[in-house]
Order: C-alpha cells, then structure tokens, then sequence
C-alpha cells in the first residue's frame, strides 16, 4: 500500500515537473513544419491520395520496413519460443458454432482485407489492419478444424516471400534512383487510380501479406501449443 | 704496521689479564658480601687455563666450531677500535677504521656469532638462553644507543677520540656532568650489557647451565671466556671514554675503568632478576626517558 | 547500393532463413553466414572508401536515402567513417557468435540476421522516429533470444529486459511528440536547436531513455541481471552487436541533447561510474561482473559526452566501446553457457587474459590509449572529476581481476575455446598496432625523462642483473608451484627498459607490463589466490596513482605538488610501507620463491627509482620528513613482525619492506648523505635480499616447507645456500665488516647532520630488532636439530645456487671496497640539484664526513687478521675437536626425545609478543579488511538499489528522470 | 475546440500516469502487461492529438478535400503515420510479452513479480 | 462533427477510460480486467476518428483492441490460475 502511494507520488510529482511543458503544446491553427511540406506536396510526389499511406509507405518507408521487422522478429521469437517450451495440449475440437461460422466467414473478411491493403494509397486503412484481417480469417479457419490447417505450412515461405519482396523492392530503389524504398521506381500513374502512386500498392500488399503471415504464425504457434480454454 | 701489531697484541694481552683479574676481583667481593669464602683472586686465570689445556673436546659443526673465534674477534675488535688512552697514539689501535657508530655496531659482531654457536649446538637450552639474550639485548641497545646518539648530536661528533677531548679541561666537562640523565641511562644499560642482577635471566643459572655457551667445554669455552673478558674491558674502556672524559693516563685508565666495574656489583645485588618481558619492557621505557629529557635539552 | 547492401543484406538472410531453418538447419546456418560475410564485404569496402582507418576518416560521410525526397521528409541514414568501424565490429561479433548461439539453439539465425540490420541500422540512424523503430527491433529480439538461450533464469531475465523496454517505449514517445511538437521536424539535429523547457524535458527524457538502455548507474540494475542471468552466448553476441550500437547511438544523441550544461552529464558519469563501481566490489557472480564492467563503460560514455568534443570524441568512443565490445565477445564466448554458476569454471585463465586486459585498459591495449586521453582532458577540466574516474576504473579491475583469478582451469586445447581466443588475441592485436601506430603520444625510448649518469645507470644494472639472476631458478617451480619464469622475463624485461624510457607514457606504459606480468608470475604460486588478489589490488592502485600523476604533469612522470605527492604514494604502496606491507607479506609468502626474489630483491627497486628520479626532477620532495617517519616506523614495525613470523618467507618479506623502511628514510631526509644512503641501501638490499629469497627458494624446492617449526639443521645438508644466507643476513643486520653497515654509517649520518635524533633512535632500534629475526632465521632453517625427514635433503639446485654466488660474490666486493660503488655515487647524488646538506669526502678507502670516519677496508682486514689469528691459534693450539651430532647434547643425563620436539624455533621471542602486549593490536590486516569492509558496506548499499524486482528498476528510472527535470528546471530561469 | 483539445491531452496524460502506476505496482505480470498497453494507449492519443488542427478533415485527398487546398485543409499526417507503427510495435511487444509471461509463470510457478528476483545485487 | 459534441464525447470518452484505467489496476478478476482494456482501446480509436485519424482508428480497432485482447486472453488461459 506504501508503495502504491509512494509511486503514485513519484508519478504525480514528475507530471507535475512536465506540466510547465504545456505552454509549448498549445493548439495549432496551421500546419507547419514537415506536416507542411507533406500537405503541400505529398501528393505530387508519391501519387498517393491517402498521405498518411504517402507518409508511412513512401516518405518515411523505412520506418514502416522497421515495423513489419519488428513483427518479424517478434513473431519469430515467439513461434521460436514456443517451439522450444511447448505448453502442452495441442488443439482441441471445435464447438458446432465455430466450426461453422468458420466455414461462412473467412471469405468475406478476406475480401475486405485484400481491400484494405490495396487501396491503402487511396482509402483508410493498409497493410496493415489489412493484414491483421486476413491473420483474423486464418484465425476463424484455423478455430474451425481440429488439426493444423494445410495453410500454415505455405506461411513460412509466404513470410519470407513477402519480406524479401519488400526488401528487393526497396534496393530496386536504390538501384535505380539511388534511394532506398523510392515508390517512384516505376511511373506513378494517376492519383485516385487503383494503379498509381508507383510501388504504394505493391508494397502495401507485401506489407499485407508479411503482417498477415507473421500474425497467423503466432496464432499458429498458440494454438499448436494448446488452444484457448 | 709492526708497531700496530705489536701494539694490538700487546692491548689485547693486557686486556684478557685485566678483564680476568677484575673477574676474580668481582668474585671475591660477591662472595664476601654473601659471607662466603669464595675463589682465589686466581681463580679465573686458573680455570682458563684448564679449560684450554683440556685434551677431549667436542663439536656440532662448523657454527659451533667457528662461534668461538667470533666472540673473540668480536671481543678484541672492540677493544682495538676504542682509543684506549687519550692522546697516545699507540694505544689508538685501529680507531682509524671507524666511529663510534663503526663501535656500536661491531659490539653485535661476537654476540651474533655466539648465537650462532649455540643455535648450531642443536641444545634447546642454549637457544632458549640466545633468545632472552638477544630479546635483552635489543632492549638495552635502544637506551644504550640513545644516550650515544645524544652525545653525538651535543658535541657534533662521532668520533671517540673527539668525544674524548671535548671533555678534557676539568671535571664538569666530562659527558656525564654535561649529559647527566644520559649518562645515568647508558650506566643503567651497562647491568644487562654485563648481564647481572636484575638483567641476568640470560645465563640463568638455575635453569640453564651457562647461558647460550650451554654445549662448550674445553678449548672452544676458553676462547669464549677469553673473548669475554676482553669485550667486557673494551666496554669499560668505551664507557670510560664516552662519560667519564676518557684516561689520560695508565693510571686514571685503571681507576675509572675499576671504579666502573665495580658499580654493578654494589647495585645488582639488591634487586631480584626481572623476567625477560620485564626486563625489556623495563629498558625500553625508563633509561629511555632519561635520554628523552637530555634530548630535549640538546634539540632546544 | 553498398551502404544498402551492408545495412539489409542480413535482414534479407533473416527472410530466408526464417523459411530455411524450419526445413534444414545447417543450409540455414551456412546461408546466415555468406549474407553475413557479404554483409561483412559491404561495409568494409565502405570503410576503405570512407578512409576510416586513418584518423581523419572517421568524419567522412556516406549517405542511404531512403523513400522520397530528403530529410526532414524522408528518412537518410548516414555511415561515417566512425560507424562503419563499428559496423564491422558488429557484423565480426555476429560472425563469431552466430556458429556458437545459433549450434546450440536451432532457429534463431533469423533473429541473429535481423540483429545485426537492426544495430547496423540503429548506428547509421539519422531520424528521431526511426530510432525509435531500430531500438524497439533491438529489444524485442533481444527478449527473444534471451528467453530461447538455454540457461535457468532466462524468464526472469527476458521479463525484466521486456518492463524496461516498455517503459523506454513510453518514454522515447513521449519525446517524440515533444520534439515534433516544437521543431516540427523530427531529424536528430533537430533536437539540438529545442530551447526552453521542451529542451529541458526532451533531455530528461532521453538521457533516462540513454542511461537505461546503456546501463548507467544507477539504471544499470536490469543490465546487471541481465549478464548474469543471459545465455552467456548469446551474451558473445548481444555484446558486440547490440549493446555496442546502443553505445554508438547513445553517443551520438548526447552531442545533440539541448542540455543547458552538458558538463552536467561527465559529474553524473562520474559519480555513477565511483559508485557503481563500489557496488560491484564485492560482486562474485562472474556474468554480474561482466554486467558491471558494462555499466563502468556507459559512465565512460557520459563523462565523455559531458567533456570531450570532435575527432577527440568519435576516435575516444570508437576506442573505448569497439574494444571493450570485442574483448567482451570474446570472454562471453568462451563461456560454458551449461555451467550456470560459473560458466567460465573450465576455462584457462590464459585464454582469457588478453580481452579482460583489454577491457580493464591495461597498455598496450586500444582501451588504455582512449583511456589516458580521457584523463588527459579531464585533467584539464577538473582534477577531482579525473581522480573519481581513476578511483573507479581501479573499482573496476579490482573485481575484473577477481573474474580472472578464479578461473584455474588447465589449458583446454579444445577447439571451441581456441577459435574464441585465436580471433581474439588477433583482433586485440591488430587493434594494438593501429593504435599503436597512430597514437598521438608515441611511445619512446630515448630521450631525457631520466636524467642519465651514473644513478640511472646502478639502477639499469640492478633491473638487468636482478632479472638475469632471478631467471634461472624460475624455470623449474617449486612443490606445487608452476614455473613464472615466461612472466618474469616479461616483467624484468619491461623493468630494464624503465630507466631509459623517454616519456612519461613509455615510463607507465612499461611500469603497468611489469605489473600485470609479476601479478601472473605471482599467481603461479602454490596457493596463489590471496596473494596474488591483493598483490594485484595494490599493484593496480600504485598503477593508478602514477596514471594520475602522469595525466596532471603532462607527459612527465611527475611534477611539483599533487602529482609528486600521487608518485610518492603509489612508490609506498609498491614498497609496501606505512601498512601496505599487508600485499607484500602475502604475494611472497604465497608466490613462487624465485618470484618473491625477484619481486623484492629487483622489482621493488622500480619504486624507489621512481621516487628518487621524480624528487629529483621536482626539485622537491613534499612531505620530505614525513616521507622519512613513514620509512621509520615501517622499518621498525616490519622488523618487529618479521622477528614474531614463523613463515620463512613471510619472514622475508617483512624484513624487505623493514629494509626498504629505510631507503624511505633516506630519501626522505633530501640531502646528500641521505640520498647516498638511500641508494646504497637500494643496491644493497637489492644483493641480500635477492640471495636470501633465492635461498628460501632452494630450501623450500628441497624440503617442501617454509614453516619454521619443521625446518631446522638444514645446514648440514645445504652449507652452500647456508654460507649465502649467512653472509646475507650478516650483510643486512649491518654487521661490520659487510656492506650493510655501509648503509647503516650512511644514514646515521645524514640523520644527525640534519638533528634529527628521534628519527635516527627509531632506526636504531629497528636495526636492533632486525638483529631478532635475523638470528631466528638462521637458526630455525638452518642451524639447531634436523628433522629425520630432511636427512635425505640435497643442497639447492644449481640454478638459485649459482645466481646466489654471483650475487654474494658481488656483496663482499661492496663489503671491503663500498668505495667502488660510493666513488661514482657520490659524485653523481651531490650532483642532483636540490639536495641540501654535506657532501662525505672519500680519500682512498675511507670515508669521512664533520661527524665521523669508516674505513670499510681496514675494518675488514683488521677482522680478518683477528679472526684468522684466532682461527690458527685454536688450530694449532691443540688435538681437534671431534664432531659428533646435534642429538648428543648435554640434555642432563637424558637421551632428548626426538629432534623435532628438541628443536626450540616456533613463537620463538615469546617474551618479545609479552613484552608488546601493552600496545594495541593494529595488524595491517585488520586496517586494509577495515578499508574493505567499509567499501563493501558502501558497496552493499549501492548494491541494494538493485533488489531484483524489475518495477523497482523502472521506479528508478522514474525518479531519476524527475529528478533531472527538476534539477535542470531549477538551474534554467 | 480547446476543450476537446485539452481533454484529449488529459485523458491521454491520465492513461500514461495509470498505466505506469499500475506497471509500478501490481504483481501479476499479466496485469502489468495491461497497464503497459493502457500507458501506449495514452502515449498513441497523445501522439495523434500532437499532429490535430482544429475544424479539418482526415489527410485523404479525395474529392472532398482538393489537392490544391490539402495545406489549410487536413491535419498532419505525419503523427498518425507515427502511430501506426507505434500501434503495431505495442501488439508486437505486448505479443512477446505475454507470451514471456505465460511460460514465466508457468516454469516459476507463479505470476507474481515479486517472486521473480532471483538475480539481484 | 458538431465541435461542442465532439469536446462532450471526448469528455464523456475520456472520463470513462481514466476510470477504466484505474478499475483495470485494481479489479479482482483478470477477465474483467483484460476486456476492459480491450474497452479502453476501442474508445481511444473512436477518440482516433474525433481526431480526423481513420487509418489510426482501423488500425486500433483491429490490432489494438481485438488483436491484443485476444492475445492477452489466451495468455490468461495458458497461466491458469497463477496468481
């Protein structure tokens, strides 16, 4: 109980420290800065209609390649993990309800998730709420059979398909244009088109996949080592 | 060269007899102070000739073979390197070689190799006898070496001829008016130096036979006892020299140095022996204090 | 294309491997190796280009953009020269950890892989966001791999590594919003141009962030857990790749952190660095150690942060963090990750000397270079701030040395510890030479730091001749002792060219090889572990203590003041005087006997070399009669122990730091007659004590024992090695006619010239004392009733008995000419400027000064006349004696038991220990196990910050940053 | 629009403040993964609200929002891309996290922190 | 949307997460606890889409709220009991 206050005070002392901050955080009016510049010219410069998808895939598309890898490894290390400290208690069967919803709904989510990560240059979402989508339909599938579905053995090759692809596609930058991740490799077309904003799509959808085939593999590697109770 | 040879031999000739005669002198005394008939004035002379012309000896190894001929060599380096008479430059022997210091330390030279005879005589006793002896030793040396250091620090000299005549001109020059407490602490140091009462726990006759020399017989003792009486002669000459404004002559030689022989034996008799510890610690602190107040009149 | 290439090659691996390892492990492992050995290419060839190698190089700049347009918009990440180093370093460690990680484990290579992007990526960063994405990639494999490795407390490790970086994360985004928010930008750079209080939280932030992830004291507590708790092999990994770019990214951000006083980052740095290294004092888990060794590196990191600026900087931390980083894989690799304990139980301590060395930065490892820098600047700034650096790095070899000195296991000629080692010792060596080559204070050996003559010269002669004499017998070692004869040569070696060193460095640089060899040499002994641990501990402080002088008198040894005081402590701890003796007495006692020869008779004579040149350069001696009291009461005390010892060489060694007592006394006085005693002592000292170590080394090679009570009468059987030792002892008791009375006149001498009779008594009585453990010594080992089991005991081997002749044979030339030595001395000391009193008048064979006169050569004539008569007038005199055994004594009428109850050598001066009884008892012991109890409680205190709960690490990590706001809001208006 | 502004920010502030309170002082590793993702909650509101302008629209330049007019027209893009990592890094990390949590608390046999100090000093 | 019901939302929002929060920390059932966060995470992605952040708000509601609270419960499973 001490030290429940105790933090607490620690906590409220340093927030009080860091009010004196507040001043400097007042509302803006007007962009400024590098949200400026993006405003100005994200859409001359990459194609893409959705400039946060301009942002996160062309402009700043190394930190998105950081994020699939941070997924990456983190799905890595667990599936690494849980290889080599099984929990015991594999999969058991599936209650009638889930096992047919499983059968009726992967299709239509699928469809909403190949949208997603298509269209990220020109509607909300992307990748990668794209991909966690599709990770949800291999989720419902794999909650649907009693045994690991066939889909899991293609996911590693998938995850290193989509992650290579990712990477080539951005030393394809590099190579061409000098600039690693440069969505201008090929032409970027007409903004608002399905086909624009040069590499946008192509990108989104290895992101996609990659998210899709890492979140799979952890529920894979769960669901292996004993469903939820 | 020949006349310091002959004068070395002669010094040390003359100092075995005068260190056995005071011997006999001293036995005669204590015995008449204990109201016995005691030995003859002789007696030592006696003695060392039977022990020399004894015909059966032993011996332990080299230590013990050589041990004797340190204690003599000690005995008579000593002596030769003590001016014996002021202003004779015979009798100065080889006091050229060295000072006082060269003196005090050379005094360790026969009671080292003493030791070392008696440690090579493999005879418990004996080595028991050259612990104390040492232990003693090293106690009355600080005081004794103190009271030394004093004089030379007052009169800038290590030199014992210098010493010597810086306490010429009349009696309240000699060191023990002008370094009294000094003086007194270096006479205090003399008892254990001679090893009697209450500093004698080093021969300890109730226990141990003789002392360190437990396992000597024969010709090796008497070259020790020879060794002895001269070492004991070259030390009241040296005290002589140190306090007592040195000898101008044979005669005041004889008195000063009899005179000073004789001290202990009115002394020791009066107070118990003093166990090892007690000795040390009892020479390490009293004398020592005594120098400490002629320091201080010397260093202010 | 190559930056690329270098930075995403791994990465690319790591995507096909993650699909590999799961069909066939060892395509797996060898593809993981091409794409790091191609990865490893790439940057080299970026490397050459950028032209790091040469100094200038590492500011050169290589660009990867990345995405669209350019920076603020898009991401740049930027290699320079500085970087690309490190890079190799990462993709090197990668190299050589991955086989021995990845072997054991199966499937981890991609984790390996996307590691070393993730580092390589993080070091080249240039965008505040990115970072952010590179740290959290580093963390999440990092609790990856840890909680994969194969060690027990991989949970709880991999639970605390993931509370702290989650709070990182919190951080990190909080001034990401900050910094956006108020440059509108989000490029490193930018952060610097913050004003204000958003600078003040952006820096509280991020430096709690810097410090946390680097490990700092005191953030450093999950660091610790983590090396102790981490599968040492992935630990070989971590180090080198992770954890060394983190280092890099973290000095990088604290050039840009809008600090109002950076200054205030090297007083952290400082204090962390003191104090956190206290805490690890005590540390015995070895992985812990290592974890300390850590943070001492991330206090480096602030407090060159804090102090240096420019090429100083990138080449200091380039230094300090490659080969710390490299020496750590190293050591963590040849860790037995199944030895949970201790898993460097087996392992040789040869094997990992050379990267503990380099990380402890001893010369002529890189780190010593970047470390001596460092000092040099803080010198400048703040000599307080230097001197807690110092007291802390020796904190830090105190328990690195502990680390090595445990590790006793023979030499393994296993293959896995043979690579780790090879490549080790090659890239340790290939770093020496190209710091070597391009250090800016070359080393040299010519030159005027030493005045040369006739002084310099003795002590040339006593280093050469003490080395070549103590050899011989060093090759063989003793019962139960390893022969130190490689470390002696080492040692002596270094010791020989002290003299004609030409600079400061040349002089520590060679001081510290001939400290570290003899710490080996030591430690070959036959119980070395406590000797050897406080030889080492004192060593490594007298080491420091010069460091410190070196660093504040600018390239020369010393210089009047502080740094002449700093000398003249680090040459009494390494004489071991006013109490040090506590290393002495324990390193001879336990280290090999020809070792203890050479360590008292040749290697202590380093000290006084060091005192009496740099009081001459300094013109000065500060403490001048202090100096004196402290060799004094030293002399006195040492002998009264010796006299009470019942060790043969613990006897010795008191009577070496006793002996030594009084060259301090000499020296200390400043005058001329002083110093002409104190060197003749040294020279002195140095011939006795060499012959009677080299004797107990004899004794003790034949016999087995160096107690007293079960020697005894050994001179029967080795009257050689006795006639040595007795000419010796004589010699060192100052018993005319041998030279050691030369030493004795000398001092007196110069003790009354200059009044000071109190000192001069307490020398005298020392010397009287001397004469109790002088006589015991012979007589317990040598004379009285010999043990039945040493009658089958030959004289000493010819290698400590011959040396010991040489030596002898020399000593009795000084005993009867000193003239020989004191015609050139003299001269050559009067000459020294400073040195104030009169100069003694040689005529001949005799010496005489106002006070008083010697004549060695007639004293020793007229002791030979009288001892030959003696000796031929007994022989003539008579029949011979007839020997008979030691056991036919007078024992009243008794036959005596047996020799052993006969021989009277244990407690031997009992009436002497009754005697002293009145003064209270302060042992040495005691006062040091004082000292180190107290650095222990402190330690603990320190310690108990880390209680192991991972939210009290982050509740630090809290306070800490509300603390920095407040302190740094409190200091802006 | 202050007030929305502002309340934002509090809430956010409060979720942080929350969520470390309860990462300092629950025991249930599980509970403490909660509050770490309670306290990224509070710092993605935070960061989000960091790129807000007032009366503008989503940074989609459809045919409600002209090219021409994106700079008075839609608000920062760049914080939300910020988040969308910082989103995907939490689950990651949150991922990990349970996952460590669950095989601790399985092999030490129980979920509480304080138990799991057996590395100290 | 209407700015004054945007700042009572928000309010409305934002109060009912703080206290969420704090129920969160101190609700004895770790059930409850878990899908209250998965609550608290839904009502910051609604907070997302007052903020003109739809790609922020999808992803929330997908990987934030559903994602994480799954995980989360299927970690509360796999512990069992241990408290």
């Amino acid at each position: 109980m001490i030290r429940t206050l105790f933090v607490l005070l620690v906590l409220l002392v340093l927030a009080a420290a860091a009010t004196s901050v507040i001043p400097h955080l007042k509302m803006r009016t007007e962009l400024d800065g590098a949200g400026l510049e993006y405003a100005r010219r994200g859409l001359e410069d990459t194609g893409s209609i959705n400039l946060v998808t301009a942002v996160i895939v062309a402009y700043r598309g190394l930190d998105t390649l950081g994020e699939v890898v941070v997924l990456f490894s983190a799905a890595t290390s667990v599936m690494l993990i849980l290889s080599l400290f099984p929990l015991g208690r594999g999969p058991t069967d599936p209650s009638f309800i889930v096992a047919h919803t499983a059968r009726v709904l992967p299709a239509p989510i699928m469809l909403l998730a190949v949208y997603f990560t298509t269209h990220s240059h020109l509607s909300p979402g992307g990748g990668f709420p794209g991909g966690t989508i599709m990770a949800s339909a291999f989720l419902l599938v794999m909650l649907g059979s009693s045994s690991t579905p066939a889909g899991s053995k293609i996911l590693p090759a998938l995850e290193a398909l989509s992650g290579t692809t990712f990477g080539l596609l951005g030393l394809w930058g590099t190579m061409t244009l000098g600039q690693f991740l440069n969505n201008r490799v090929i032409g970027i077309g007409n903004p608002g088109y399905l086909v624009s904003a040069g590499i946008i799509p192509l990108v989104s959808l290895a992101i996609g996949v990659k998210v899709a085939s890492e979140f799979s593999g952890i529920f894979a590697a769960f669901r292996k080592s004993g469903g939820n109770r | 060269m020949t006349r310091l040879l002959v004068s070395v031999i002669l010094t040390s000739l003359g100092a075995l007899v005068y260190g056995l005669l005071l011997g006999g002198v001293s036995r005669v005394i204590t015995a008449s102070i204990h109201g016995r008939i005691g030995p003859r004035l002789t007696q030592n002379f006696i003695d060392l000739w039977k022990l020399f012309r004894k015909e059966s000896s032993i011996h332990h190894g080299t230590m013990f073979w050589m041990a004797p001929m340190f204690r003599l060599t000690g005995g008579i380096g000593v002596l030769l390197l003590v001016p014996i008479i002021a202003g004779n430059s015979v009798l100065t022997n080889m006091s050229f070689s060295g000072d006082l210091l060269l003196v005090l330390y050379f005094m360790f030279f026969g009671c080292l190799g003493m030791a070392l005879g008696a440690g090579d005589s493999g005879h418990p006793y004996a080595v028991v006898a050259v612990s104390r002896g040492l232990l003693q030793m090293s106690a009355y040396e600080l005081s004794f070496s103190a009271a030394v250091l004093v004089l030379a620090l007052g009169l800038g000299t290590f030199s014992i001829e210098n010493i010597v005549s810086a306490q010429q001109g009349g009696i309240l020059n000699w060191n023990v008016f002008r370094f009294p407490f000094a003086t007194a602490a270096a006479l205090i140091t003399f008892l254990p130096m001679n090893m009697t009462y209450p500093f004698n726990i080093v021969l300890a006759p109730q226990e141990i036979p003789i002392g360190p020399p437990t396992e000597y017989s024969s010709r090796f003792l008497s070259f020790m006892f020879s060794g002895r009486a001269i070492f004991g002669v070259a030390k009241l000459i040296l005290f002589v020299n140190l306090f007592f404004g040195g000898a101008g002559s044979w005669s005041s030689l004889l008195i000063k140095t009899f005179l000073l022989y004789m001290y202990p034996l009115f002394v020791s008799p009066v107070f118990p022996r003093f166990r090892t510890e007690q000795s040390v610690r009892f020479l390490w602190f009293v004398p020592t204090s005594l120098v400490a107040v002629d320091l201080l009149r010397v260093i202010l | 294309m190559v930056t690329a290439l270098a930075v995403f090659l791994p990465l690319l691996g790591a995507f096909l491997t993650a699909w590999l390892t799961h069909r066939n492990e060892r395509l797996s492992l060898l593809i993981t190796r091409l794409f790091l050995l191609a990865g490893l290419a790439a940057i080299l060839v970026i490397a050459a280009r950028l032209g790091a190698v040469t100094d200038g190089g590492l500011e050169n700049t290589m660009i990867l953009r990345t995405g669209v347009m350019t920076p603020p918009l898009s991401i740049d990440l930027k290699v320079t020269g500085w970087s690309a180093l490190a890079a190799v370093v990462v993709y090197v460690g990668a190299l050589l950890g991955v086989g021995r990680f990845s072997g054991r484990i199966p499937g981890t290579q991609p984790l390996l892989l996307t590691l070393v992007t993730t580092s390589l990526g993080l070091m080249f960063a240039t965008d505040f966001f990115n970072s952010f994405v590179f740290i959290e990639i580093g963390s999440i494999i990092t609790i990856g791999l840890t909680a994969a490795g194969r060690c027990r407390r991989r949970w709880e490790v991999a639970l605390k590594t993931a509370m702290i970086s989650g709070l990182v994360t919190i951080l990190y985004l909080l001034a990401v919003v900050i910094v956006y928010r108020t440059t509108g930008e989000l490029r490193l750079t930018a952060i610097s141009t913050m004003t204000g209080f958003p600078a003040i939280l952006v820096s509280g932030l991020l430096l709690t962030v810097i410090m946390t992830e680097i490990k700092a004291f005191p953030l450093s507590g999950w660091g610790l857990d983590f090396y102790q708790g981490v599968d040492k092999n992935f630990a070989a990994v971590y180090s080198s790749t992770w954890s060394l770019a983190v280092l890099l990214w973290s000095a990088r951000m604290l050039t840009v952190l809008p600090l109002p006083d950076p200054g205030v980052l090297a007083r952290i740095g400082a204090g962390g660095l003191v104090l956190g290294q206290l805490a690890g004092l005590r540390q015995r888990d070895p992985g812990r150690m290592m974890g300390y060794s850590t943070s001492a590196y991330a206090s480096i990191l602030l407090i060159l942060a804090g102090t240096v600026h420019g090429a100083d900087y990138l080449s200091l931390t380039l230094l300090f963090f490659t080969f710390a980083s490299l020496s750590k894989t190293t050591v963590f690799l040849m860790a037995d990750p199944e030895e949970e304990d201790d898993p460097w139980k087996k392992v040789s301590g040869y094997v990992l000397l050379l990267p503990l060395l380099c990380i402890t930065g001893i010369p002529p490892f890189p780190v010593f270079w970047a470390k001596i820098r460092m000092l040099t600047v803080l010198a400048d700034i703040s000599p307080l701030l230097m001197g807690a650096v110092i007291l802390g790095l020796f904190f830090e070899s105190v328990y690195i040395y502990r680390l090595w000195s445990s590790r006793t296991g023979p030499w393994q000629k296993k293959r896995k510890y043979f690579d780790a080692a090879f490549m080790g010792a090659a890239l340790l060596a290939a770093g020496t030479v190209w710091t070597a080559a391009g250090a800016e204070q070359g080393l040299s050996l010519s030159g005027e730091l030493f005045r040369a003559g006739f002084v310099r010269d003795l002590f040339l002669a006593i280093f050469a001749g003490g080395t070549l004499l103590s050899l011989p017998g060093a090759f063989r070692g003793g019962p139960g002792e390893k022969s130190p004869a490689v470390w002696m040569l080492v040692s002596g070696v270094a010791l020989t060219l002290l003299p004609l060193s030409g600079n400061g460095l040349t002089f520590y640089v060679l001081w510290e090889i001939s400290a570290f060899a003899a710490v080996i040499g030591v430690s070959k002994g036959a119980r070395p572990s406590e000797g050897t641990f406080w030889f080492a501990v004192f060593a490594g402080a007298a080491g420091y203590l010069l460091l410190a002088s070196l660093v504040l008198s600018d390239g020369a040894v010393s210089s009047p003041g502080i740094p002449m005081l700093l000398v003249a402590a680090a040459a009494l701890l390494k004489m071991g005087q006013g109490g040090a003796h506590l290393w002495n007495v324990r390193a001879y006692s336990t280290a090999p006997s020809t070792m203890a020869a050479f360590l008292s008779g040749t290697s202590s004579k380093a000290a006084v070399f060091l005192l009496v040149f740099s009081a001459s350069a300094a013109a000065i001696l500060p403490l001048g009669t202090s100096l004196a009291w402290i060799g004094a009461l030293t002399a006195l005390g040492m002998a009264a122990m010796a006299s009470l010892e019942s060790d043969y060489k613990k006897v010795l060694a008191y009577a070496s730091v006793s002996q030594l007592g009084y060259v301090i006394m000499g020296i200390g006085l400043t005058s001329v007659l002083g110093w002409t005693a104190a060197i003749y002592h040294t020279f002195n000292h140095f011939l006795f004590k060499s012959i009677l170590f080299l004797g107990a080394a004899g004794v003790i090679a034949r016999t087995g024992t160096s107690d007293y009570d079960s020697l005894g009468g050994l001179v029967k059987r080795m009257p050689l090695t006795f006639t040595f030792t007795l000419i010796s002892v004589i010699a060192f008791a100052g018993v005319p006619p041998l030279s050691g009375f030369g030493s004795k006149w000398l001092l007196y001498n110069a003790l009354v010239e200059q009044g000071m009779l109190p000192l001069a008594l307490v020398a005298m009585f020392a010397s009287v004392v001397a004469f109790l453990y002088a006589f015991r010594l012979l007589y317990a080992v040598f004379l009285g009733q010999l043990a039945p089991r040493h009658y089958e005991v030959k004289e000493a081997p010819l290698a400590v008995l011959a040396p010991q002749g040489v030596f002898t044979a020399v000593l009795m030339a000084l005993s009867f000419r000193p003239t020989l030595l004191l015609d050139r001395l003299v001269p050559a000391v009067a000459s020294i400027a400073g040195l104030g009193g009169e100069i003694p008048v040689i005529e001949g064979t005799a010496l005489s000064t106002s006070l008083g006169y010697w004549d060695a050569w007639s004293v020793g004539m007229m002791v030979m006349g009288v001892f030959g008569f003696a000796f031929v007038f007994y022989w003539i005199s008579g029949r011979r004696p007839i020997h008979v055994g030691q056991l036919d004594i007078g024992f009243a009428g008794e036959l005596p038991p047996s020799p052993e109850e006969v021989h009277y050598a244990g407690d031997f001066f009992r009436p002497f220990r009754r005697a002293l009884a009145f003064l209270p008892e302060i042992h040495a012991s005691k006062v040091f196990g004082g000292i180190v109890k107290t650095a222990d409680l402190a330690g603990d205190v320190f310690r108990s910050l880390f209680t192991g709960d991972a939210r009290t690490y982050l509740l630090h990590s809290l306070i800490i940053l509300t603390v920095m706001i407040l302190w740094m809001k409190g200091g802006t208006p | 629009m202050n007030v929305f502004y502002w309340t934002v920010a509090g809430t956010a502030s409060g979720l942080i403040i929350v969520g470390l309170w309860g990462v300092l002082t629950r025991k249930n590793i599980l509970r403490i993964g909660l509050a770490f993702t309670i306290a990224d909650t509070g710092v993605n509101l935070l960061l989000v609200w960091s790129g807000y302008l007032p009366g503008r629209t989503t940074p989609i330049l459809n045919g409600d929002v002209p090219a021409a007019e994106a700079v008075s027209a839609v608000v920062d893009p760049l914080p939300q891309a910020l988040v969308l990592t910082s989103i995907v890094i939490g689950v990651a990390v949150a991922a990990l996290f349970v996952v460590v949590a669950v095989l601790a608390s399985r092999r030490l046999g129980t979920a509480d922190i304080r138990r799991m100090k057996e590395l100290k000093w | 949307m209407n700015p004054s019901l945007a700042s009572a939302l928000a309010v409305f929002l934002g109060g009912m997460m703080l206290a969420a929060s704090v129920v969160v920390l101190f609700v004895r059932d770790l059930l409850s606890a878990i899908i209250i966060t998965g609550m608290i995470s839904l009502s910051a992605s609604v907070l997302f889409l007052l903020m003109d952040a739809t790609d922020v708000a999808i992803t929330e509601a997908s990987i934030g709220a559903v994602l994480a609270t799954l995980i989360f419960l299927w970690g509360k499973g796999k512990m069992g009991g241990r408290e």
